[in-house]
């Protein structure tokens, strides 16, 4: 029996000289129908350039198909090479025999048109349907991914709904042509965990309905485990390894597939959390954190009135220990990050009382942000960002300021010579590194590390994690760690917070809460977060909404109430 | 709507700032409408005579108390009478408007009719000849200065086609279409010209950045013919910045076209203005001014308005 | 091949936008199509001294008396005049057919009531300061007028043919619509004015001056000259006004176009400001009129349209130029009179107007270049109109570059200037006894002959005086289509010929 | 350095670079005077020449030397736009920065007050400042400037609201860097790329600009050149002598498309999409 997909030595190049330097060097594999393939990798990979391969959708970013071929077999028996094809027969198989889903659910569908347009038209194109059929077919398409009041939402723009639905609405219109082959391009990637594990189950299941072929992006192994039946592991433009899915986790060949399933931090449900925390007695707390309101107010500016505001932070209350770790998780919207922002100083508190113990310097409290491209200013070398706190506090740049840059610098892992450099010349972890060392310039007792690692591939998280916990014990620091990613928080953290919808809803020592969570969303977070031993395990369709932060003027939630878990462990009564 | 509310409040402001503006800026020029009038010989009058032109002439009181007079007249909707026309300045600006405003809305539909399809070409013709021809044209277009463009029209016209457009006077188009198209086309493609060239040169950079974002990937993996994707899926999300650009070239060809309407001898709002300079002739300068930034304001409004109209996000509000 | 085709296709579109612009105007036939740059500013005769509103105003009214082409006075809406034998007493007879448009006979009364309003000071008329001499005036009958003067004033005539002395209805003098009313009894009736745009006249049935061969002229405004010239060009206008010699020489290139030229009576003159040294030595300012090649400055600046002159423009008077002090150039001479001055070269600025006239920044031009031979350097200040009359009148400048108007009469034309008691004294900021006294004995003198002798003195004095350097008039420009006939070029300019005009075909 | 090697190394930002290095070279000349004729002296006895090897692009009304003009008048040109275009710079970055860094009633008033400007009609506010002041280079600079620094600060402000909300801004404030500190170095500095792009595009519409206002008889003061006068004292001189309007055309065209190859070439060069692609 022919494959549906058989690629032998793939290659793809881009720019004028696409032939001297490709970015796919060789790739090949075999595709059954109805089997989902695996395609892992970390950025400059060459996976994600293969799969727009697979649709030829790689010619329209200035890629080539330098060499090799794509065998894809036709429903009528025939095959056709994708390699060579002309664009009007692409055209024809695109979204009907082929279809595809991105990364960016935010970003992929096309903003002016309703989203019923955009599902209608990919039926009106695939099916040859129109009017009226178009119209309940998209209906249909939009139940079948589970988006309730689907008549409803038809008429909704892409904007006014969140991630996950949008990239409902992706696969819905991905499979209005019923393909045969569905490449999944890290379609989860930039969702929450939770929602992650809802797309992941709607996936599966109507893979399961259609016995459709798929191909899965990704770069998290702990993803793969529940979905795919082969894996290919790539790295650098060439296949590492490839095999049936239990025999690449259970018993990887190449060194750079142990590597990934070894260093790469992967959730285990509490039974990895660090152990060296600090003796209980000298718990001093250097940020104390009273009742922390946020809000910010909708409207206002020129000549307007405020109408109501955003409630981002409410109520928080917690402790930061001298060189303890402490985890805020939570996703996008908790209020996690507002409130960092508001420990710096960044964003006023509404109400609250944020209290810092004195310190070794005249800022205690430091910061390093999620995305080191955006935090370095690019116009500047690394000694004049190196130097920028020193400054401020109003010390000389001089030859012991300098000693203390190189000595901070070799001490994250780079050399002197990064001084003279811009940022753009070094790689995302270096640049990391670079915060983390300006961060400590003015020896500071606290760091917060707004999602510091969320940015980095996979293996270059590992270290960075590493090394952020030997600093924390040669440099005595305590750690406020924002996360969303509850591997990396199970890594670092001593103790950990729960934040939703605004409000901590669960916090205390990281074993007892990742181990045994006790509020239903901190149960629910858990449950999402991919595992290796939970391999084609089906996730639960779960809907339920987040609340909506935005309040009308006035509003003042009911004070919380609160449960003792266990020693060091509560969490918030629920209604 | 709140927000055009807020934006229909600013208006006051801006205007009566406008208003401050030209009001003593141009009694601040040297000369008045009695040296306007009289030239040289306003050196023989008597300075018995001076006080009767100067009172005639609405000149002889300070001038503060002539703008609290001239804005309340404003308030109650009368911008004053023009010593010039002997008539009121709004029934002036008004006879003159509808040539500019054709003028100007027969311009963009130019630019735009030429500027969008070939904007839109070189984009999807990226480093081709075709997209490196029009880029040419459009920076020739760009960097030829208007007078140039008219003169040479007239003078092909007249001299190879024994025709001129209509001259000094306006033919409505409610009057005589055709006519009236005979008329303002030439001046228009002289305006047109510069204006198509820009939509040309902001079209295809616009286009050739929405070619490259996410969604168009997406509707070509849905298998979204090339045609459709371009103008279906691209265009619509490309014309921003085109609006933009063709606001603000709009909201000044509002305020006239004053080389054109010279050498085409129109009277537009341009040509009166400058001639209301001319003969210091206040009153109808600050009608013209206020009545051109008035249009400007309303311009710039409406091109948020489109904004609004291509974009749901700002229509709806993003979340 | 394919070019002839594409042109004939060209052309044929443009045939049927011209049939379809020509559908247009209804009944164009009968109307002749003028054309001007520059637009009349106002309606009141009496207060109006543009010369496009004067070119506008003389279709419409009237004066008592008017010049002809040779610029001798005829009878307009007088029949006939004359001047008492002490020269203190004029009396106008009143044409019995002359009406207004309104149909209503012109009488003695409107000629007194039109004279009081000139006179009045609250009028704001600058033409007010010719008729001073007026003391009263008496209206015995309806068809006679009489000018009692304060002292002999023998060009008191000529200043009654401008139409700043136009008779207007004594009904509108009471009523006050003279400045918003063109109520007159001339040639045409004013039908609308839209200021800077066009104007509509038609002809006015009750005038006394005879049949006109066609119903009325549209007036276009037309900024651009050189658009004037392509809309004659295009038989889209059949008579024009030409201010600009440059677009004027290329209308007898044209093979349907005919140029008519007249010289005028105006005068393009280097105006020196002899109250700031150094021109306040008489060499200094010598060494610049003997510096100056004038013939260069008409060839070059206004391609030679117009000719040389002294101070008086009109023929009856006028010198000729070679008699003048210094009208050869001659750098030796001004070289020697600048050392005699003890003046070593010196910067000035000089003022022009942008645009009016048309040749001024190219005159002032040409002059920089030339007074730079003998060590005068020239800064060249150009400005807007009314910025330069402001700057003209306060006599706030070294030197100005200016085209000042012509009168028939040289009394008129100068005395403002030149008289202790002028006007514009402060413009020239220059007085000399026997030109104050030359000027005062023409005023009286009513022998021709004589007073020729007087003025020829006077000329001779001024130009050796060089307050000023005459350089040359200006050609009066109108341009028409071939067709057209019978137009008598004047050189006051006045249009007034036009009533003879036949259009053809 | 890096942005020199760039712009040669661009297809059409090469052109445009050597168009104004041919331009600056001229200019240069015509400033000390290595030009064929003195370009002021008049040799009236050969007006209106069409271009022949004693004057290679003819001669004007004035029997001056039309090559030597225009070298002078490029220097001439170049120095209003340059200035008038600095000057918009300068104080539309200033006020753009200010009003998109403090926000609130100080952006709103700078910002209406730029409104204001713009709605003003552009050439009617150079008129008025030409009428109040008198022409002259200078004016011209001023006029020229006033007409375009509401659009700089538009241009800066935009930038600005999203500078001060990156990270490395809200880095500056956790460390307690001071204003001025990071308003200089952090938003000024990455100011540059969206303003040399603009600056380079403004510089072609001066050209056009003051060309407009010597058409109206408000730039430049004779006898000097600029390329905008010299096409304005030409165009009635159109039939009879068309190299006077043709070699000052062409230069002005040029010039301006050199302006836009080069100006097109920085963006496609410091666009910060492009820098992700080729890092």
């Amino acid at each position: 029996m022919t494959p549906l997909l058989r690629v032998r030595e793939l290659k793809v190049g881009f720019g004028r000289k696409a032939d001297a330097n490709p970015v796919v060097k060789g790739v090949s594999f075999d595709l059954e129908a109805g089997q989902t393939l695996a395609i892992v990798g970390e950025s400059g990979s060459g996976k994600s350039v293969t799969a727009l391969s697979i649709n030829r959708l790689v010619d329209f970013g200035g890629g080539k198909i330098v060499g090799g071929s794509m065998a894809f077999a036709r429903p009528d028996g025939s095959v056709l090479d994708i390699a060579s094809a002309d664009e009007s027969a692409l055209t024809g198989i695109r979204g009907r025999e082929i279809g595809m889903i991105f990364q960016e659910p935010m970003t992929s569908l096309n903003p002016v048109h309703t989203v019923g347009a955009q599902i209608e038209e990919a039926f009106r194109l695939n099916r040859g349907l129109g009017g009226a059929a178009a119209q309940a077919a998209a209906r249909e398409a939009l139940e079948r991914v589970r988006i309730p009041d689907a008549a409803e939402r038809l008429r909704y723009y892409p904007h006014q709904l969140s991630g996950g639905m949008r990239q409902r609405v992706m696969i819905a219109m991905a499979l209005a042509g019923n393909p045969r082959l569905l490449i999944a391009d890290e379609p989860t990637t930039a969702l929450d965990v939770t929602v992650q594990a809802q797309i992941m189950a709607l996936l599966a299941e109507l893979k399961a309905e259609l016995d459709m072929a798929m191909i899965f992006i990704t770069h998290d192994m702990g993803l793969v485990a529940g979905i795919a039946d082969q894996i290919m592991v790539m790295q650098q433009g060439e296949v590492v390894e490839r095999g049936p899915t239990d025999a690449v986790l259970d018993s990887p060949q190449h060194a750079y597939t142990k590597h990934l399933l070894e260093a790469v931090p992967h959730f285990r449900g509490g039974a990895a959390v660090r152990t060296d925390r600090p003796a209980e007695g000298v718990r001093k707390p250097v940020v104390a954190v009273d009742g922390l309101t946020v809000r910010f107010p909708i409207g206002g500016g020129f000549l307007a009135r405020k109408s109501g505001a955003i409630h981002a932070v409410e109520g928080v209350t917690f402790d930061l220990i001298a060189g303890e770790t402490l985890a805020i998780v939570g996703e996008s919207g908790s209020g996690k990050s507002t409130t960092a922002r508001a420990i710096l100083g960044l964003v006023a508190a509404t109400r609250g009382a944020i209290q810092t113990a004195p310190g070794r310097s005249g800022r205690p409290v430091q910061m390093v942000f999620q995305d080191p491209f955006a935090s370095l200013n690019p116009r500047l070398t690394v000694e004049s960002l190196m130097a920028e706190p020193a400054i401020a506090a109003g010390q000389r740049v001089d030859a012991r300021l300098r000693e203390r840059m190189v000595f901070l610098l070799e001490r994250v892992g780079l050399s002197a010579e990064a001084l003279e450099r811009y940022p753009h010349q070094f790689s995302g972890g270096q640049r990391q590194r670079l915060c983390i060392a300006r961060a400590l310039m003015l020896n500071p007792d606290v760091v917060v590390l707004d999602e510091a690692v969320s940015a980095l591939d996979v293996s270059v998280q590992a270290r960075v994690l590493d090394l952020l916990i030997d600093l924390q014990s040669e440099f005595g620091l305590a750690y406020l760690f924002i996360s969303h990613d509850m591997a990396v928080v199970e890594r670092i953290a001593h103790r950990v917070a729960v934040m939703y919808a605004g409000e901590v809803v669960e916090i205390g020592a990281a074993s007892a809460v990742l181990s045994q969570p006790h509020h239903a969303y901190t149960r629910r977070l858990i449950a999402a977060v991919p595992e290796m031993e939970r391999r084609r395990q089906r996730y639960d369709v779960d809907t339920t909404p987040v609340p909506s932060l935005i309040k009308p003027k006035g509003f003042e939630p009911q004070p919380a109430a609160w449960i003792e878990v266990g020693a060091d462990h509560r969490a918030r009564v629920e209604e | 709507m709140p927000y055009l509310a807020r934006r229909l409040l600013t208006f006051p402001l801006i205007l009566i700032g406008v208003s401050l503006l030209v009001f003593f800026s141009i009694r601040m020029i040297p000369g008045d409408a009695i040296t306007a009038m009289l030239g040289t010989e306003s050196g023989l009058l008597t300075p018995v005579q001076r006080q009767a032109l100067a009172e005639y002439f609405g000149i002889d009181q300070p001038v503060l108390v002539q703008y609290g007079r001239w804005l309340s007249g404003v308030m109650q909707g009368d911008l004053g009478l023009s010593v010039t026309h002997g008539r009121p300045v709004l029934t002036i600006i008004l006879e003159r408007f509808p040539l500019t405003l054709e003028l100007a809305l027969l311009s963009m539909v130019i630019a735009l009719g030429i500027g969008v399809p070939a904007g839109v070409l070189a984009a999807t013709q990226s480093e081709r000849p075709s997209d490196v021809t029009v880029r040419i044209i459009a920076m020739l277009g760009q960097s030829t200065p208007g007078f140039v463009v008219g003169l040479v029209i007239i003078y092909v016209l007249s001299v190879y086609f024994g025709f001129v457009p209509t001259m000094g006077s306006f033919v409505p188009i409610w009057v005589d279409p055709l006519a009236n198209l005979a008329q303002l086309i030439f001046p228009a493609i002289t305006l047109g010209f510069a204006f198509a060239a820009s939509v040309t040169r902001i079209s295809r950079a616009s286009m050739l950045d929405v070619l490259s974002d996410d969604y168009v990937r997406t509707a070509r993996a849905k298998g979204v013919p090339k045609l459709s994707v371009v103008w279906h899926h691209a265009l619509p999300n490309a014309l921003i910045p085109v609006v933009t650009l063709s606001g603000v070239e709009f909201g000044y060809l509002l305020g006239g076209a004053v080389i054109v309407e010279q050498i085409f001898a129109l009277p537009g709002l341009g040509r009166l203005t400058l001639e209301a300079i001319g003969q210091r002739d206040y009153a109808l300068v600050q009608g013209c001014v206020l009545f051109i930034a008035f249009n400007f304001l309303i311009v710039n409004l409406l091109v948020d308005l489109a904004y609004a109209a291509l974009d749901p996000r700002i229509r709806l509000g993003a979340r | 091949m394919n070019k002839k085709i594409s042109r004939t296709a060209l052309a044929g579109m443009a045939a049927a936008l011209l049939a379809s612009a020509s559908l247009a105007l209804p009944a164009q036939a009968a109307n002749l199509r003028l054309a001007w740059a520059q637009d009349a500013t106002g309606l009141d005769p009496h207060a109006q001294t543009a010369f496009s509103s004067l070119r506008l105003l003389e279709l419409i009214y009237e004066p008592l008396v008017r010049h002809d082409s040779a610029l001798d006075v005829v009878p307009a809406v007088a029949e006939s005049w004359e001047f008492s034998d002490d020269g203190q007493t004029l009396t106008f007879k009143i044409d019995p057919n002359a009406k207004f448009s309104d149909g209503a006979q012109v009488t003695s009364e409107d000629v007194k009531a039109s004279f009081e309003r000139l006179l009045d000071e609250a009028t704001g008329a600058a033409a007010r300061s010719n008729f001073l001499s007026i003391a009263s005036i008496d209206a015995p009958d309806p068809a006679t007028v009489v000018f009692n003067l304060s002292q002999p004033d023998a060009p008191l005539l000529v200043a009654m043919a401008s139409i700043n002395a136009a008779v207007v209805p004594a009904k509108a003098v009471t009523e006050g619509t003279v400045a918003t009313t063109a109520l007159g009894s001339g040639p045409f009736v004013l039908d609308s004015w839209e200021p800077n745009s066009r104007e509509q006249l038609s002809v006015n049935a009750h005038w006394a001056g005879g049949d006109i061969a066609y119903d009325g002229i549209t007036i276009s405004v037309l900024p651009d000259e050189t658009a004037i010239l392509a809309s004659l060009r295009a038989g889209q206008t059949d008579f024009a006004l030409i201010n600009d010699p440059l677009v004027a020489t290329l209308v007898p290139n044209e093979p349907n176009l005919q140029l008519n030229a007249v010289p005028g009576l105006a005068y393009n003159v280097l105006q020196l400001n002899p109250s700031r040294a150094p021109m306040d030595k008489l060499q200094v300012r010598q060494a610049i009129s003997c510096a100056v090649d004038r013939q260069d400055v008409l060839d070059t600046a206004l391609v030679g349209e117009g000719k040389v002159t002294g101070p008086l423009t009109m023929p009856a008077y006028a010198s000729d130029p070679s008699t003048l002090f210094c009208y050869e150039q001659d750098i030796e001479k001004a070289k020697a009179l600048m050392a005699e001055a003890g003046v070593d070269g010196f910067s000035v600025k000089v003022i022009a107007a942008t645009g009016e006239p048309p040749v001024a920044s190219a005159e002032a031009q040409v002059l920089q270049s030339q007074l730079a031979e003998i060590g005068i350097k020239l800064e060249i200040e150009l400005m807007e109109l009314n910025v330069y009359v402001d700057r003209w009148l306060a006599g706030d400048f070294d030197m100005a570059v200016a085209q000042n108007g012509g009168r028939a009469d040289p009394y008129p034309m100068y005395n403002r200037y030149f008289t202790k008691a002028g006007n514009l004294v402060k413009v020239s900021n220059f007085t000399d006894d026997e030109i104050d006294s030359l000027l005062q004995q023409g005023r009286v003198e009513t022998d021709i002959a004589k007073r020729k002798e007087i003025f020829a003195q006077f000329e001779a004095r001024l130009t050796e005086l060089a307050p000023w350097v005459w350089l040359s008039t200006s050609n009066t420009y109108t341009a028409q289509l071939k067709t057209l006939s019978g137009f008598e070029p004047s050189a006051t300019g006045t249009l007034f010929s036009l009533t003879k005009v036949t259009l053809g075909q | 350095m890096r942005i020199l090697k760039a712009i040669v190394a661009h297809p059409t930002g090469r052109i445009g670079a050597a168009i104004i290095a041919i331009y600056l070279l001229l200019a240069v000349c015509g400033y000390f005077g290595f030009t064929p004729h003195d370009p002021l002296q008049q040799f009236r006895v050969d007006r209106l020449k069409p271009p022949s090897s004693s004057y290679l692009m003819g001669t004007d009304l004035f029997g001056r030397d039309t090559a030597s003009r225009l070298m002078a008048g490029i220097g001439q040109s170049f120095i209003i736009a340059f200035a008038s275009v600095g000057l918009a710079t300068l104080l539309g970055t200033i006020i753009g920065l200010l009003a998109g860094w403090w926000g609130g009633l100080l952006d709103g008033v700078f910002m209406r007050s730029m409104d204001m400007l713009l709605a003003f009609p552009a050439i009617l506010l150079a008129l008025l400042i030409i009428a109040i002041v008198g022409p002259g280079t200078a004016t011209s600079v001023v006029a020229i400037a006033a007409v375009y620094t509401p659009i700089f600060a538009r241009v800066v402000r935009g930038p600005v609201l999203t500078l001060k909300r990156r990270d490395f801004v809200d880095a500056a404030r956790t460390f307690g860097s001071s204003q001025g500190y990071i308003l200089s170095r952090h938003m000024l500095l990455n100011l540059v790329a969206p303003l040399t792009v603009q600056v380079t595009l403004a510089l072609a519409w001066a050209l056009l600009t003051e060309a407009g206002l010597s058409f109206l008889g408000l730039g430049t003061q004779p006898p000097a050149p600029s390329l905008g006068l010299m096409m304005s004292e030409a165009r009635n001189l159109m039939q009879q002598a068309p190299w006077l309007l043709a070699f000052p055309g062409l230069t002005i065209m040029l010039g301006i498309l050199g302006f836009n190859l080069f100006g097109d070439a920085l963006r496609d060069i410091l666009d910060p999409r492009s820098q992700g692609r080729s890092s």
